[in-house]
């Protein structure tokens, strides 16, 4: 074998009084593709901050081609050819793609940017890599997807013969993660040697050479990827054995919610154009759809947080005007939001107060706050839902994604809601939290809660919900039955396909 | 170095750092002290004796820290629910001058216990009156409070100017532009016999525990406390984010009225364009080094009014140039505010 | 009518347009400067004080007026460091630590003031920077003398927005200091240290209020007087609001801002008393604010503005 | 005798040319040996009343300064020490046994500048840069345009404030303003409005204090004021143990010697000059007496 181009030699990193990363050793070779893999906390981001030079290692040492790494110093790191796609995009969003990939990249103090010249070469990358970008976009003006790109063509432009990739998939559509896979894989093919870390089990079994295993801040495995499977893999992360639970048939009960014909409207343009669904007592209805399609304002639309511009709603079987969130929240609808850190939780603030906000109305009287009821409620939903990381009064920020996301399906559950509205309840989350969401929306459909279940996962779709729609620029599907579906037919939907086949009936 | 932050912050330190924070503020004035040619340890002494070495300049200091305390309330209030108001100067003068116009004229006649408090209260409305205009740019337009409101001072200043040029001008003050004094009856009683203080300094501890109780108990404070942090999860989590707004200013910009009010009926009795040296300014230092905590704003009031008052003093005792006691005060506020960050982060490496 | 028009066409009125601007120019660039970086730098009041203090005493000992300018840059740039040490190296809040910055620098001008020369009947005077006729240029008819008759500092001013200009929008420390000021952890990302960018900005920024302050003392007047800053430091603070973080812009409103004021001491002459003078002082401010919400939707903050940044912090 | 202890208040720094006349004419008596002076400056209203009261406490016999900010309060301060001496700029009443007030009357030295200036103007312009409207400000402007209209009922006299005590560099933009506006002398209350001149080669007034030395081709008359006939009665009157509780004025009038107007010779013509010192001589002798406009100046 090859001299590594990588190595990391006993690594450790200490925050406080935990250890991030404990004596990690590990190298990488020459167009080897590996995958770093762990639970929500396990230290990869830290691990991979290192290496960049964000972060300087309590002990050990970086060595690129051999050569050891001063730490600290992320200039150094991009000299030595080490490029990194952050976990939460560094970007500046009022700059143009151009600026942003130029930023660092010419001596400081000369006094002409060549920026014609920057441009051409940023366009041969991107051709050269198939990552097609305008560069004189500004950056704020794109896609998600479209920012990941430049991402990536950051870090090539800079050389990058290592390229560090942290959870590059948890933002993109399948459709764009597959493209993007496939790019790095030819981008690999080059002769650049790649990390990625994610939680995506089938990504990291299709893409990587080798995967690495990180365990509270220790390495615990490493696996050819031929040499191991999906199983063995949750359970190296995990330390038991993980299985996603799987969906009983049920009775669904009583329509409780319906939507006809509704229209919104944001800055001039149809979000939702004649939205039309049906959700009963004891179902999933899961609604697929690539993000950006309307699914932000259905998901909001139906938390009380925007107000719709023409068709009927009817709750319950009463026809009802436009809601508020007190109004959703007293009518016993629970909300699981997309984006847990901007709009699922106040990360300054308690725990117990996060608990207890949304109903803040059922725990005071007369304006004033009762504290020991919210701090009891709080307590209770960190022993029954498994809340680790805090106590009721510790900072809500303190808690990973995935005890956030357990304190919120918790603050919603505990009242045993009849409608749960759940936007992208499992997104970012390691093997066993998404195990453990399952479940629980599973639990609350058995009880009798009607789920709607808005995502982006088809394999979670297909596994949970009973009955499905896809949403394509503001559209809804008519709905199919799960059983009856397959991963090529709601790919098809997702693409708008229905439109075309709907007036022979369900004829798929 | 790195700063790496404290999980848990220990009793000791929170009490040595101010301590070490009020010695290097002192160690650093003795050296202008020292260069102006006075003996450093006496000049020391004096700034003692002058905050609290007597029944007058202990009144005196409990006297200048009643406005601080209100208008350090008044920016905790509002920077807690990231309310940028940089506007209590102007506030302050609003205030005010709506307590002389109605204190000289309108309500001449009544008797105390019924014009104090109306008067109170008209105080603090045109606080909130002032704090309003920026914060309606700010939900209409998006426009920065922050530079609004700190142009605002510059144009209510100018407004009361031209008022007590104008309509409110005393006709007993020979022509020099001050307003009429409100009525005896609404001169708020002294709290101490022979000195300037007066029961507003008692009002403005009311109503530090007051606005402690609303942010800390009340369904209000949790809000506008979302509301700050997170205005998106405030408003997932049914939050009304512009009523909460328009309450937090009008808590903050009201109590900086009161200030205004405060001063007048409480020391001044009238208003001029020199009523307020910074109070409004002062304030939002005050409520910084409180940590926007408002029993925190209390004290810290209690020590800048000390500092200044005793490096005023102590200038004055022994002759050296008067702007010591801004200096020593200035001097203060920054060793103290880097002293509250170690509480608050040690240094790594 | 008649009589505004005349003040309007008066070349006197754009002469002076240009003397009140030069301050606010380079208060102005300043902390556009420092908050393109993204630190709000509340210390510009007390910084301004401090370089017309230290500026015009360095010319009273002996310094030529060249010098008494650099003085009073490094002076600035000193008190601009002490900013940053506070913001950025201890992330302390920048609103905060500025007014701290001013009241102190403010006050100790005043006490060093005090302390070093003595009290006269008048205050003491240097000479201060003459108007440099530029020829050709300042024989032209109105625009002559209306544009070209100023002292060097404000020459040097303009020079020096265009400049900025050239810099935040063509070279790459101004890239550096503009992604720093909307996303420092992108800027680290790229291997720029946001802190060192940040610093650099705070003290040349500074540097530029401490000479604003002096053009008051060197040239706009020839003595120092304590509290004469008359919150022109809080003007430019505005001003950069205004411009929208441009250093064009910053050039025209700070014009702009000179101009009402210049007017309003014109219109004084001809309608004295009609009006309470204090109208007149209002309306720059006023326009100001109106300028400022007809601007704001399209203004692009920095988006790490008041931001403190630390590093392997999140 | 031991020196007597006199402080001084000074709301303002001690440059500002009114508090520079306290300021000098105490520091001349100290010098003198006459007195012991402490003195505070760049006191805010909210802080003056303490100030008094802590140079009371530390024995000062005789307290100087300006009340005009805090006319209420400093008589309160004066009724609980009432063996202190307080002698202040006032535009209100005396009080009681200690409370001594003064105003500043140099307009006889206005009005006597105006006389030159009526006679010089080419233009027939002249204008006056004050501080803001307060009544000694108006009565110098006031009387500064009476001396113009009694010699030259023609002439045009613009008036403008800049809103602030303190702000030469905005006087001196006042200045230009209306100078652009066709003024050819300048009436200077406030410093900076001299600099205006000087640039433009006009003629200027200066008040209170003789500017000038400090501008010698520009500024040719003075309305002078001296504040040291007023400290000398006010002295006295404490050594005696007499109440100060009077006014003051009248010390600093100029027919009491208290002000005067000092010009360069040979600036105006010489009929302007030759009438200006006749009404000198009847104000002097008290036969004439320079009208006291306290309104604001149109
Ligand atoms: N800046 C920091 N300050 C303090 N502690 C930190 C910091 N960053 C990370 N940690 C700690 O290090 C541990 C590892 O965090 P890290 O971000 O590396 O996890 P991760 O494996 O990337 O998790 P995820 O899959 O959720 O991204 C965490 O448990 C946390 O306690
Ligand atoms: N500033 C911090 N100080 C201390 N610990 C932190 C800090 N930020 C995060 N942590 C810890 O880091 C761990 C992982 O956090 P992280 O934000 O990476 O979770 P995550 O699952 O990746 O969340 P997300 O899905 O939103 O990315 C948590 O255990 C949390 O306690
Ligand atoms: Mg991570
Ligand atoms: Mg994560």
């Amino acid at each position: 074998m090859t001299a590594p181009v990588l190595e990391i030699a006993g690594v450790s990193k200490r925050f406080g009084t935990n250890l991030a990363n404990d004596d990690i050793s590990m190298t990488l070779a020459k167009g080897e593709v590996v995958a770093l893999l762990g639970e929500n906390g396990a230290g990869k981001t830290t691990l991979m901050s290192i290496l960049f030079g964000h972060y300087v290692p309590d002990e050990g040492r970086i060595l690129i081609d051999g050569v050891e790494l001063p730490p600290g110093k992320p200039r150094a790191a991009i000299r030595a050819g080490v490029g990194m796609v952050h976990q939460h995009f560094s970007l500046a969003p009022n700059l143009t793609v151009l600026e942003n990939v130029m930023t660092g990249t010419e001596k400081l103090l000369s006094w002409r940017s060549e920026t014609s010249a920057a441009r051409n070469r940023l366009l041969d990358i991107s051709e050269r890599f198939g990552l097609k970008v305008d560069p004189d976009a500004r950056l704020g003006d794109l896609s998600v997807g479209e920012q990941q790109r430049v991402e990536i063509l950051k870090a090539l432009y800079n050389d990058a013969r290592i390229l560090i990739l942290d959870e590059p998939t948890a933002v993109l559509t399948n459709i764009e993660a597959e493209r993007l896979f496939t790019t790095l894989k030819e981008m690999a093919s080059q002769g650049l040697s790649l990390i990625f870390i994610s939680h995506k089990l089938d990504e990291v079994m299709a893409a990587a050479d080798r995967i690495v295993v990180l365990r509270g801040g220790k390495m615990v495995a490493e696996r050819k990827a031929e040499d191991t499977n999906k199983a063995e893999l949750a359970e190296l992360m995990v330390g038991h054995r993980v299985t996603r639970p799987v969906r009983e048939p049920s009775k669904p009960g009583a329509v409780v919610l319906e939507a006809a014909d509704i229209t919104v409207r944001i800055g001039g343009v149809d979000r939702l154009k004649s939205v039309s669904f049906r959700l009963r007592e004891g179902e999933i209805l899961g609604i697929i759809g690539v993000s950006g399609n309307g699914q932000a304002a259905l998901a909001h639309l139906l938390s009380g947080t925007l107000s719709r511009n023409a068709g009927d709603l009817r709750l319950f079987g009463e026809p009802i005007g436009n809601l508020g969130v007190a109004d959703v929240v007293s009518a016993g609808i629970g909300r699981i939001p997309e984006d847990r850190n901007t709009e699922g939780a106040i990360g300054e603030m308690a725990i117990w107060e996060n608990a207890v906000l949304e109903r803040i109305t059922s725990f005071s009287r007369g304006g004033f706050v009762n504290r020991k009821a919210g701090m009891a409620f709080a307590r209770e939903i960190i022993d029954q839902f498994d809340v680790r990381g805090g106590n009721p009064a510790s900072r809500t920020r303190l808690l990973s994604g995935g005890n956030m996301q357990k304190l919120i399906l918790g603050r919603n559950l505990h009242e045993r809601p009849r409608i749960l509205i759940a936007a992208q309840p499992a997104r970012g989350l390691d093997e066993g939290a998404v195990a453990a969401v399952h479940s629980r929306l599973l639990e609350a459909r058995r009880q009798g809660t009607a789920v709607l279940l808005i995502s982006e996962d088809l394999d979670e779709v297909i596994a949970l919900a009973d009955r499905i729609q896809a949403i394509v620029g503001g559209r809804l599907s008519p709905p199919v039955e799960a059983d009856d579906a397959d991963a090529r037919m709601l790919g098809l939907m997702m693409a708008g396909e229905w439109q075309a086949n709907s007036e022979a009936g369900h004829a798929i | 170095m790195r700063f790496e932050r404290r999980d848990h912050r220990p009793l000791y330190l929170l009490v040595l750092t101010p301590v070490l924070a009020v010695i290097a503020a002192l160690a650093l004035s003795g050296i202008l002290i020292a260069i102006a040619g006075a003996p450093v340890l006496e000049a020391y002494w004096r700034i003692l004796t002058s905050a609290f070495g007597s029944r007058l300049s202990a009144t005196e200091t409990l006297t200048r820290a009643t406005p601080l305390m209100l208008t350090g309330l008044a920016a905790a209030v509002a920077f807690r629910a990231r309310l940028w108001n940089i506007g209590a100067e102007g506030q302050f003068y609003l205030g005010a001058i709506a307590v002389a116009a109605a204190g000289s004229q309108l309500l001449a006649g009544l008797p105390a216990p019924v014009v104090i408090p109306l008067l109170l209260v008209i105080g603090a409305i045109a606080g909130m009156a002032l704090i309003l205009i920026p914060l309606w740019l700010r939900l209409r337009f998006s426009v920065d409070e922050v530079v609004t409101s700190l142009l605002l001072n510059f144009i209510a200043l100018l407004f009361v100017s031209m008022l007590i040029d104008g309509v409110l001008k005393d006709p007993m003050a020979f022509g020099w532009p001050q307003s009429q004094p409100v009525s005896d009856a609404a001169t708020l009683p002294k709290l101490i016999a022979r000195s300037r203080l007066h029961i507003g300094f008692a009002i403005a501890i009311g109503l530090a525990i007051l606005v402690h109780l609303i942010q800390s108990r009340t369904v209000f404070g949790m809000q506008s406390r979302a509301a700050g942090l997170n205005p998106e999860g405030a408003v997932f989590a049914g939050v009304p984010l512009g009523r909460t707004l328009v309450k937090v200013a009008c808590l903050s910009g009201g109590l900086a009225g009161l200030a205004g009010a405060i001063e007048v009926m409480g020391v001044k009795g009238y208003v001029t364009t020199d009523l307020s040296p910074g109070f409004g300014y002062a304030g939002i230092v005050v409520a910084m080094l409180a940590n926007l905590n408002p029993l925190g704003v209390v004290l810290a009031a209690l020590f800048t009014a000390t500092m200044f008052v005793g490096a005023d003093g102590m200038s004055r005792s022994l002759g050296i140039p008067t702007y010591i006691a801004d200096v020593t005060v200035a001097l203060s506020l920054l060793t103290m505010l880097i002293a509250l960050f170690f509480t608050q982060y040690r240094i790594r490496r | 009518m008649m009589q505004l028009f005349d003040i309007v066409a008066s070349a006197g009125l754009w002469a002076a347009v240009l003397r009140i601007a030069t301050p606010l120019i380079f208060g102005t660039l300043g902390a556009l400067l420092c908050e393109r970086a993204g630190v709000l730098n509340l210390g510009i009041e007390g910084i301004m004080t401090f370089g017309a203090m230290i500026g015009w005493l360095s010319v009273y000992h002996g310094a030529d007026l060249w010098t008494g300018l650099l003085i009073a840059a490094i002076a600035g740039g000193v008190f601009g460091l002490l900013h940053s040490a506070l913001t950025v190296t201890l992330g302390l809040s920048q609103h905060v630590a500025g007014l701290g910055v001013t009241l102190f620098a403010s006050s100790f001008s005043y006490y060093v003031f005090r302390l070093i020369v003595p009290v006269a009947n008048t205050p003491p005077t240097i000479v201060p920077f003459q108007p440099i006729a530029i020829p050709g240029l300042s024989d032209l008819p109105f625009i002559g003398q209306a544009l070209f008759t100023q002292t060097a500092p404000t020459y040097l001013a303009i020079v020096i927005a265009l400049l900025m200009a050239y810099i935040i929008f063509r070279t790459p420390v101004g890239l550096a200091i503009r992604m720093t000021g909307e996303n420092p952890h992108a800027a680290e990302a790229q291997g720029v240290n946001p802190m060192k960018v940040r610093y650099g900005a705070v003290i040349a920024g500074s540097a530029l209020m401490g000479m604003g302050g002096a053009y008051l003392t060197l040239s706009a007047f020839n003595s120092f007087f304590p509290t004469m800053m008359q919150g022109r430091g809080w003007i430019c603070i505005a001003l950069v609001v205004f411009a929208s973080w441009r250093p064009g812009r910053a050039l025209f409103g700070a014009l702009l801002f000179a101009f009402f004021d210049a007017f309003q001491l014109r219109l004084q002459t001809v309608l004295s008393g009609v009006v309470p003078y204090q109208i007149f002082l209002m309306t720059p401010y006023i326009l100001s604010i109106v300028a400022l919400a007809i601007m704001a939707r399209r203004a692009r903050v920095p988006q790490a503005l008041m931001q403190p940044y630390r590093r392997g912090e999140r | 005798a031991a020196p007597m202890k006199v402080a001084g208040i000074h709301a303002s720094p001690v440059e500002n040319a009114w508090n520079s006349c306290l300021h000098k004419a105490l520091q001349d008596a100290a010098k003198e040996g006459v007195i012991e002076y402490v003195f505070s400056e760049g006191v805010s209203g909210t802080d003056y009343p303490r100030a008094m009261r802590e140079y009371a406490e530390q024995g000062n016999k005789l307290i100087i300064g300006e009340a005009y900010a805090v006319e209420k309060e400093a008589r309160q301060v004066a009724a609980d020490y009432p063996d202190t001496a307080f002698v202040l700029g006032s535009s209100g009443e005396q009080a009681g046994s200690n409370f001594g007030v003064f105003g500043t009357w140099n307009h006889d030295g206005a009005y006597l500048a105006g006389m030159l200036a009526g006679k010089m103007t080419k233009s027939n312009v002249v204008g006056s840069v004050g501080a803001i409207p307060i009544p000694e400000v108006n009565m110098l402007i006031n009387a500064f345009a009476a001396g113009v209209k009694a010699v030259n009922p023609d002439a045009k006299h613009l008036v403008s404030f800049i809103g602030t005590f303190f702000d030469p560099p905005k006087a001196r933009e006042a200045g230009l303003a209306q100078i652009d506006a066709g003024a050819d002398i300048l009436f200077g209350e406030r410093i900076g409005t001299a600099d205006a001149a000087k640039e433009r080669n006009i003629k200027a007034v200066g008040s209170l204090i003789d500017y000038t030395p400090r501008y010698p081709d520009t500024v040719f008359a003075n309305a002078l004021w001296g504040f040291r006939p007023i400290l000398n009665a006010a002295i006295a009157d404490v050594a005696a143990g007499k109440p100060v509780g009077n006014n003051y004025t009248a010390f600093g009038l100029m027919k009491e010697g208290g002000s005067d107007i000092v010009y360069v010779k040979g600036t105006a013509p010489a009929d302007a000059e030759a009438a200006m010192e006749a009404k000198r001589a009847e104000i002097k002798a008290g036969t004439f007496e320079v009208p006291k406009m306290m309104e604001e100046p149109k």
